[in-house]
């Protein structure tokens, strides 16, 4: 089916159906339930699984199939989320064509930052890709405040000079960002018995998108490019010696990939129309490298579980603060409830960074190929009779260290 | 699909217990239009703090929650009443706000723009939060605010000292009781006068983002209009760490005073360096060289350690301030806590009281409503003496408190020592000041 | 006229003269052997061949075209095709993928981006490569993950990687460096099978003289940076200029 | 003229910082083969030194003074060091001034075992897992490590000042023959400096001088080969690790009268300490040394304001900009090996 073997197809369809039915499944607990606060199903947070899903997806086009480790790639992100607001701003709210000119825009930058970029490799690619980055953060917050409006970030303001579409509303608010009308922001919810469940917009928006871009880099590992790529990774002296040019390759996918994020910037403009310079900070660019390692650096799935994984600790743990640890452990005794609170604090609310880091090395201590790793020791515990055989999964597991 | 509207979870709630004990015929319940975003129809109310709780500052972060968290304590009846019971407006009694219990969530602003925006939309989209407050930068402040503009929400901004705030990007939800840029040059160019005189050479050094660049160009205007010459003006990095090598060419300027247009880490850095390159202790042009802080944080003021020792500077509020109203927010801080609060602690407490008590006055949550209520409200009691909230750009004027670090501190907090309280006349300006132009309030949005 | 041209090369490195008035000429369809003492200048003229380096003059033909200035994947797409000493291969692809890679690089030359089709669906090239796979008698391993094979099997594969490409020209450094015996007996017996399947040009960078001589047409015996002589097999074994270079017998 | 000398001694200062750094990082790189991303926190942690061993010092009772009132009105509660009760006041609060300095004996033992436990716990599980892996996990610990340091010491700054007599600063211009206060530079970035090059100086001699340096360079070398001599090479290596984590924090226990420590200043440096190891070039120390003064003084020039008013925000990036053009016309930086980190 889709042109794709019956592996992929069956991980697309997988795909297809968790982006689909994302808002039943991050909604598990009833609303009124203590455990609510585990719920991650709202607009928002939903939004951000798939856009920074879609990010992951193209890091690990490069860095999954070629190896090269770029350590700047949020720049293209920034690039995509300023190129897309400049277009709510000057053109029009429809996101169209601010998603098509973000790809543009990500797209031209990579090509000229991987044409010099590729040049080296290993570690040497590693810092001038970082480096790039972070000229253009330093610059952003700084000397190009005429066009990035500095720390503040670029937003929408009442008397930009939209040319298709007005200024301001009829009753003197900012446009909202639409799809033909059909305006990022509208959700409906539905209450089912004691849950409810939040169907919006802009995440189905992005959700459909995301399950494109997954469908090409699914064509992608599969195809003769996806193969040269994982070529250039495992023996480029052996690559030329058999009449084929690495160079190119490299940047082709050193600019699919910027494109990518480039889409995840202008998508993320899209669902909430504001570019700050942050997003192309060193530790954004190390956010994806990490969402793409700790999901399981070459796998299909591996790059979007990291993505869920990291952006569920960020919004949720941090906002687990003490009275909510208290309503939790409400039914404990009075010395034990405090206890156990004293014990869950430092990990939850402000600590949430201790509990990331904490996962971060407790994945790659144990789980060497990454959360997708994970999944396969559960699925080979399960069915032991079938050992698993996937092409690109296996290339997953590592040799386990001593 | 209906209308453009963001989540109402307080309806939902309700409506899905409801559902669930009458047992109606169908389970499914669409949510119903209500008047405005997150309309509270239990008996409770959700109000989302937004504050810094990782990155370099997240112990203001932390302050500000310790008094949000005694804020809603107050209001709720609990504690001593702090300045509930100072407070000019005696619509709050401690019954929580219109008779609904106040429960409050909190999030991480990170200090990003971005990250700050995920956690307020959380709160609105996923706790039905109908006010948010906090921050303690004004790249955060701006951000929030144009969100909250958006999703039909109050904004009750944290510490937040741009001009820009109520000035180029003010927002018609948005409402701030901090001082700005403009107010802390227009009570320090008196007092430097009176200290160090007519005639003198500055020389600033500028965080290079907006908030460094209003505070240096409204510093720049008041000390010139007193006589003051502005030798050099050098803009650094935001992440710069060592400021020596802006810090080294400044004595051979010509310069007499050093102005140092930064904050947090930023401040404490540099001017550390500045001590430490002595430059206290010289002569120049027959003066003593000197060294200004415009915005002082007690917090932040902290990790300087002695070099803030008689450094001018100013700050929104300071706790050794002597009126009842301080007094008493001091007391019930200080008793809960152990230590006094932060000008961070004071403003957000003081936010949170105004919002309650605007929302009581105008007898509803609608951000319309409560806006409308806070817009030309004139108080007294907050800790900062009378003061208003202007209707044409949502900032409070009131007065303005110029500090010097203390000589001989008593404590660890006793770091500042109010020098002058400069009368509100004195910092107040015209809404189109070309400071503060550009912007437009817009019209209030109640989301639905 | 040969298939490989080599005319008055000369390489320096520093001091040191690597190469000096190099003269070679392998003539379609022969196995020529360029034998010589470590040190000799073997590995520096093979260099010279596919385009790791350049020579400081002299001028290197391939079927009428100079090979100098050219990147190795530009050689190759001349006809010319390389064999290491250390069998190098895609290791962590699985053997099928070896042998397209080059089936790739010979139809669509030196970068074509097929992003959005199917490995799968090539099936022309896939039945080529299974072919040159039964050929040596490696079809059964086609799916393995190639970086846990033997060494001779990656050997073989190497081999097979660059005969599916069908070149005009095969270079072999050293093919049997490092080998045990047996299995340098069989790779003589893989080479000596696929010089009689096909016609093929091949030269061969050897120490050993047990695989010279069963498998060589022409000898070209290289000291110090100059071609001794050149001539049959059985001629050079008792060349005496051979004996005193290379066996070190004259000291 | 003055400006440049002036800038010149400002960027050797930097420069020093970050070669320290630098120079730790790449004893653990070239021995270990390992991408330490919890270098900073080392330094961080360095730093940290300073201030427990001046919150050690300062360790106190509270004796309550009824003539003077606390904030909230009660009798101040007056804190009276210990060191105070035993040598008394002026002995104590001397002690209590030479904190910093003390504090390098204090992180010497302290670093060692830090960095012992590191490499034995977890780093030495690493050696032979892909890049990719040592950066995640390496990360993972220096984020837990910094939270432990915010835990408990908060999030912002600490002043942790030299001793007194190394207050105000010298005047160079005076020597050089221009006027007063022309080129002056603070006393603590003097001893800074001077203890930076010792330190340095100090690392070279070991490796160069030792037979336990002498093993350990041709571990960096041939790994293999050195094994195979029957030489415990993994104890020589958790050693170095040691050192270099001794390194790390030596340079943050100095830096502390500089800046005021916080918990994050490990990953300010970070970025910064990886940019200058790969422009000196992957696994050579004097590379890492050189581009860290490189890079420091050009960082200096590059914030006068004679520069900055021809290309406004160079400052911000001169860094990267240098060490992009230095990557492109030096494949593997000033002075790097062949095939280090290259695949």
């Amino acid at each position: 089916m889709f042109g794709l073997g019956k592996k992929d197809t069956t991980v697309f369809v997988v795909v297809i159906i968790l982006a689909l039915c994302a808002p039943f499944i991050l909604n598990p607990f009833p609303t009124g339930s203590s455990l609510a606060q585990f719920n991650a199903g709202y607009p928002d947070l939903m939004q951000r699984f798939v856009i920074f899903g879609i990010f992951a997806i193209g890091f690990n086009l490069l860095f999954g199939l070629t190896g090269y480790l770029s350590f700047g790639h949020a720049a293209f992100l920034g690039m995509g989320s300023y190129a897309a607001v400049w277009m709510f701003k000057l053109l029009s709210m429809n996101v169209i064509p601010a998603i098509l000119l973000s790809m543009v825009v990500a797209g031209l930058f990579a090509v000229v930052i991987g044409y010099v970029s590729l040049r080296r490799s290993g570690i040497y690619f590693s810092i001038l890709t970082l480096a790039f980055a972070q000229m253009s953060y330093n610059l952003a917050y700084s000397v190009l405040t005429p066009i990035t409006n500095g720390e503040t970030g670029l937003q929408i303001t009442l008397d930009d000079p939209r040319i298709l579409g007005s200024s301001a509303t009829a009753d003197g608010s900012i446009p909202v960002t639409n799809l033909f009308g059909l305006e990022m922001r509208h959700f409906t919810t539905v209450d089912v018995a004691g849950w409810s469940f939040n169907f919006s917009v802009g995440y189905y928006l992005c959700a459909v998108i995301m399950i494109l871009a997954f469908y090409v880099a699914v064509r992608i590992f599969r195809s003769p490019f996806g193969m040269m790529l994982r070529a250039i990774k495992s023996n480029q002296q052996r690559l030329y010696y058999t009449g084929l040019n690495a160079r190119p390759y490299t940047l082709a996918v050193f600019v699919i990939s910027g494109m990518y994020a480039g889409l995840a910037g202008g998508l993320m403009a899209s669902m909430d129309p504001l570019a700050g310079p942050e997003r192309m900070q060193w530790t954004a660019s190390g956010e994806v490298v990490l969402m793409t390692i700790l999901g399981g650096a070459g796998t299909l799935i591996g790059p979007v579980l990291g993505a869920g994984f990291i952006k569920y600790f960020e919004n949720i743990f941090s906002k687990i603060n003490d009275s909510v640890l208290h309503g939790w452990f409400a039914f404990l005794p009075d010395g034990l409830e405090n206890f156990v609170i004293a014990i869950l604090h430092p990990f939850v609310g402000k600590g949430w960074h201790l509990t990331l880091g904490l996962m971060f090395m407790l994945v790659v201590i144990f789980l060497p190929g990454g959360l997708v790793e994970g999944g396969q020791r559960i699925s080979r515990a399960l069915r032991r009779d079938k050992p698993e055989d996937n092409g690109a999964a296996s290339k997953a597991s590592h040799e386990p260290a001593e | 699909m209906s209308k453009s509207t963001l989540t109402r979870r307080g309806v939902l709630r309700t409506g899905a217990v409801a559902g669930a004990g009458v047992a109606l015929p169908t389970i499914f319940t669409s949510s119903s239009a209500s008047a405005f975003t997150n309309e509270p129809t239990g008996g409770s109310v959700t109000l989302g703090f937004n504050v810094p709780q990782t990155g370099p500052y997240a112990d203001e972060g932390a302050d500000e929650l310790r008094a949000f968290e005694l804020a809603v304590e107050h209001l709720n009846g609990g504690g001593d009443g702090g300045m509930m019971n100072t407070f000019s407006s005696k619509t709050l009694d401690g019954t929580g706000i219109l008779g609904k219990k106040v429960e409050y969530v909190t999030g991480d602003t990170q200090t990003k723009s971005d990250a700050a925006r995920a956690s307020a939309k959380s709160m609105i989209e996923k706790d039905g939060a109908v006010m948010i407050s906090g921050g303690s930068s004004s790249g955060v402040a701006v951000a929030v605010q144009g969100l909250c503009q958006e999703a039909g929400v109050i904004f009750m901004a944290g510490l937040t000292h741009s001009n820009d705030t109520t000035g180029k990007d003010k927002k018609a939800n948005g409402f701030r009781h901090f001082f700005n840029a403009y107010m802390s040059a227009a009570a320090l160019a008196p007092v430097l006068e009176k200290m160090y005189g007519k005639d003198r050479k500055a020389y600033h050094l500028t965080a290079d983002y907006t908030w460094g660049w209003t505070q240096q160009e409204s510093i720049q205007a008041a000390t010139e209009a007193m006589g003051w010459e502005t030798v050099n003006n050098v803009l650094t990095p935001l992440a710069q760490t060592d400021f020596s090598s802006y810090i080294a060419p400044v004595l051979n300027s010509g310069a007499d005073v050093l102005v140092l247009n930064h904050y947090g880490g930023n401040m404490v850095n540099s001017l550390t360096n500045a001590v430490q390159f002595g430059l206290r202790d010289k002569q120049v042009n027959g003066k003593n060289f000197e060294i200004v802080v415009p915005l002082y944080s007690r917090l932040m003021a902290r990790g300087a350690g002695e070099n803030v020792k008689g450094i001018f500077g100013s700050t929104n509020w300071h706790w050794s301030l002597q009126d009842e109203g301080s007094k008493a927010f001091v007391q019930s801080f200080g008793t809960k806590y152990g230590f006094p609060p932060s000008q961070a602690a004071h403003t957000c407490y003081v936010q949170t009281l105004l919002y309650a008590d605007a929302v009581q006055r105008a007898g509803s949550f609608n951000p319309c409503e409560v806006g409308a209520a806070l817009e030309g409200f004139e108080f007294d009691g907050l800790g900062n003496g009378p003061t208003l909230y202007r209707a044409d750009d949502h900032q409070c004027f009131k007065d303005v408190l110029v500090v010097r670090g203390k000589e001989n501190p008593e404590s660890e907090f006793d770091l500042l020592e109010v020098v002058e309280v400069t009368p509100r006349a004195q910092v107040e300006y015209a809404p189109d000041h070309p400071m503060f132009a550009g912007g437009n309030l817009g019209s209030c949005n109640p989301g639905a | 006229m040969g298939i490989l041209e080599v005319k008055d090369v000369n390489k320096r490195f520093g001091g040191l003269k690597a190469l000096s008035e190099v003269n070679l000429s392998v003539t379609e369809n022969t196995v020529h052997a360029i034998i010589g003492p470590n040190g000799a200048g073997k590995s520096t003229l093979l260099n010279c061949l596919v385009g790791k380096l350049i020579p400081d003059t002299g001028s290197v033909m391939f079927d009428g075209q100079s090979v100098l200035g050219r990147k190795p994947f530009e050689i190759n797409q001349m006809g010319i095709s390389r064999v290491f000493q250390t069998p190098e291969i895609f290791g962590d692809l699985t053997v099928m993928e070896n042998m397209m890679i080059p089936l790739f690089a010979r139809r669509d030359g030196a970068y074509r981006l097929h992003a959005f089709r199917s490995v799968e669906s090539e099936a022309e090239l896939r039945s080529r490569a299974e072919a040159m796979l039964e050929d040596v008698k490696m079809l059964d391993k086609r799916n393995m993950h190639s970086a846990s094979m033997s060494r001779g099997d990656k050997r073989r594969l190497e081999m097979a990687m660059c005969l599916v490409q069908e070149p005009r020209l095969l270079l072999l450094d050293e093919p049997t460096a490092g080998m045990a015996r047996a299995d340098t007996n069989n790779t003589i017996d893989l080479l000596k099978e696929i010089k009689e399947k096909r016609d093929i040009t091949m030269a061969i960078i050897e120490h050993d003289m047990h695989v010279v001589f069963s498998l060589a047409d022409r000898i070209t015996v290289l000291a110090q940076g100059t071609p001794l002589v050149e001539d049959s097999p059985e001629n050079i074994k008792g060349h005496p200029k051979v004996r005193e270079a290379y066996l070190g017998e004259a000291a | 003229m003055d400006a440049i000398i002036l800038q010149i001694l400002n960027g050797l200062d930097k420069g020093s910082a970050y070669a320290l750094i630098a120079l730790g990082l790449t004893l653990i790189f070239g021995t270990l083969g390992v991408v330490n991303f919890a270098h900073g926190a080392l330094f961080m942690i360095g730093a940290f030194c300073a201030v427990t061993l001046n919150r050690i010092l300062t360790l106190s009772h509270q004796v309550v003074d009824e003539s003077r009132k606390d904030f909230l009105g009660n009798p101040l509660k007056v804190d009276v060091p210990y060191v105070n009760d035993w040598f008394g006041e002026a002995a104590g609060a001397t002690i209590i001034d030479w904190a910093v300095p003390l504090a390098i004996l204090f992180s010497i033992p302290v670093m060692i075992a830090i960095g012992v436990i590191m490499e034995r716990g977890l780093i030495k599980h690493f050696y032979r897992r892909p890049h990719a892996d040592q950066i995640l996990v390496t990360f993972g610990l220096a984020i837990v490590l910094q939270e432990i340091i915010k835990y408990f010491y908060g999030a912002n700054p600490i002043p942790t000042p030299a001793p007194d007599v190394f207050r105000g600063s010298f005047d160079f211009g005076v020597l050089l023959g221009f006027d007063p206060n022309v080129i002056i530079y603070p006393y603590w970035r003097l001893v800074y400096f001077a203890f930076a090059a010792l330190i340095i100086g100090g690392v070279f001699a070991f490796l160069q001088f030792t037979t336990f340096g002498m093993v350990v360079r041709a571990g960096m070398a041939d790994r293999e080969t050195v094994g195979l001599l029957g030489i415990n090479i993994d104890r020589r290596f958790t050693i170095m690790f040691g050192l270099a984590a001794a390194v790390a924090g030596l340079a943050g226990v100095m830096y502390a009268p500089i800046n005021s420590p916080n918990y994050h200043m490990g990953m300010d440096f970070l970025v910064l300490s990886f940019v200058v190891v790969v422009v000196g070039g992957m696994g050579s120390l004097p590379g890492a040394v050189l581009a860290g003064f490189v890079l420091g003084v050009l960082e200096s020039f590059a914030s006068m304001n004679e520069i900055k008013s021809i290309l406004p925000g160079i400052d911000q990036i001169i860094i990267y900009l240098v060490a992009i053009i230095i990557l492109l016309t030096r494949p593997r930086g000033l002075m790097g090996r062949k095939g280090v980190m290259e695949d």
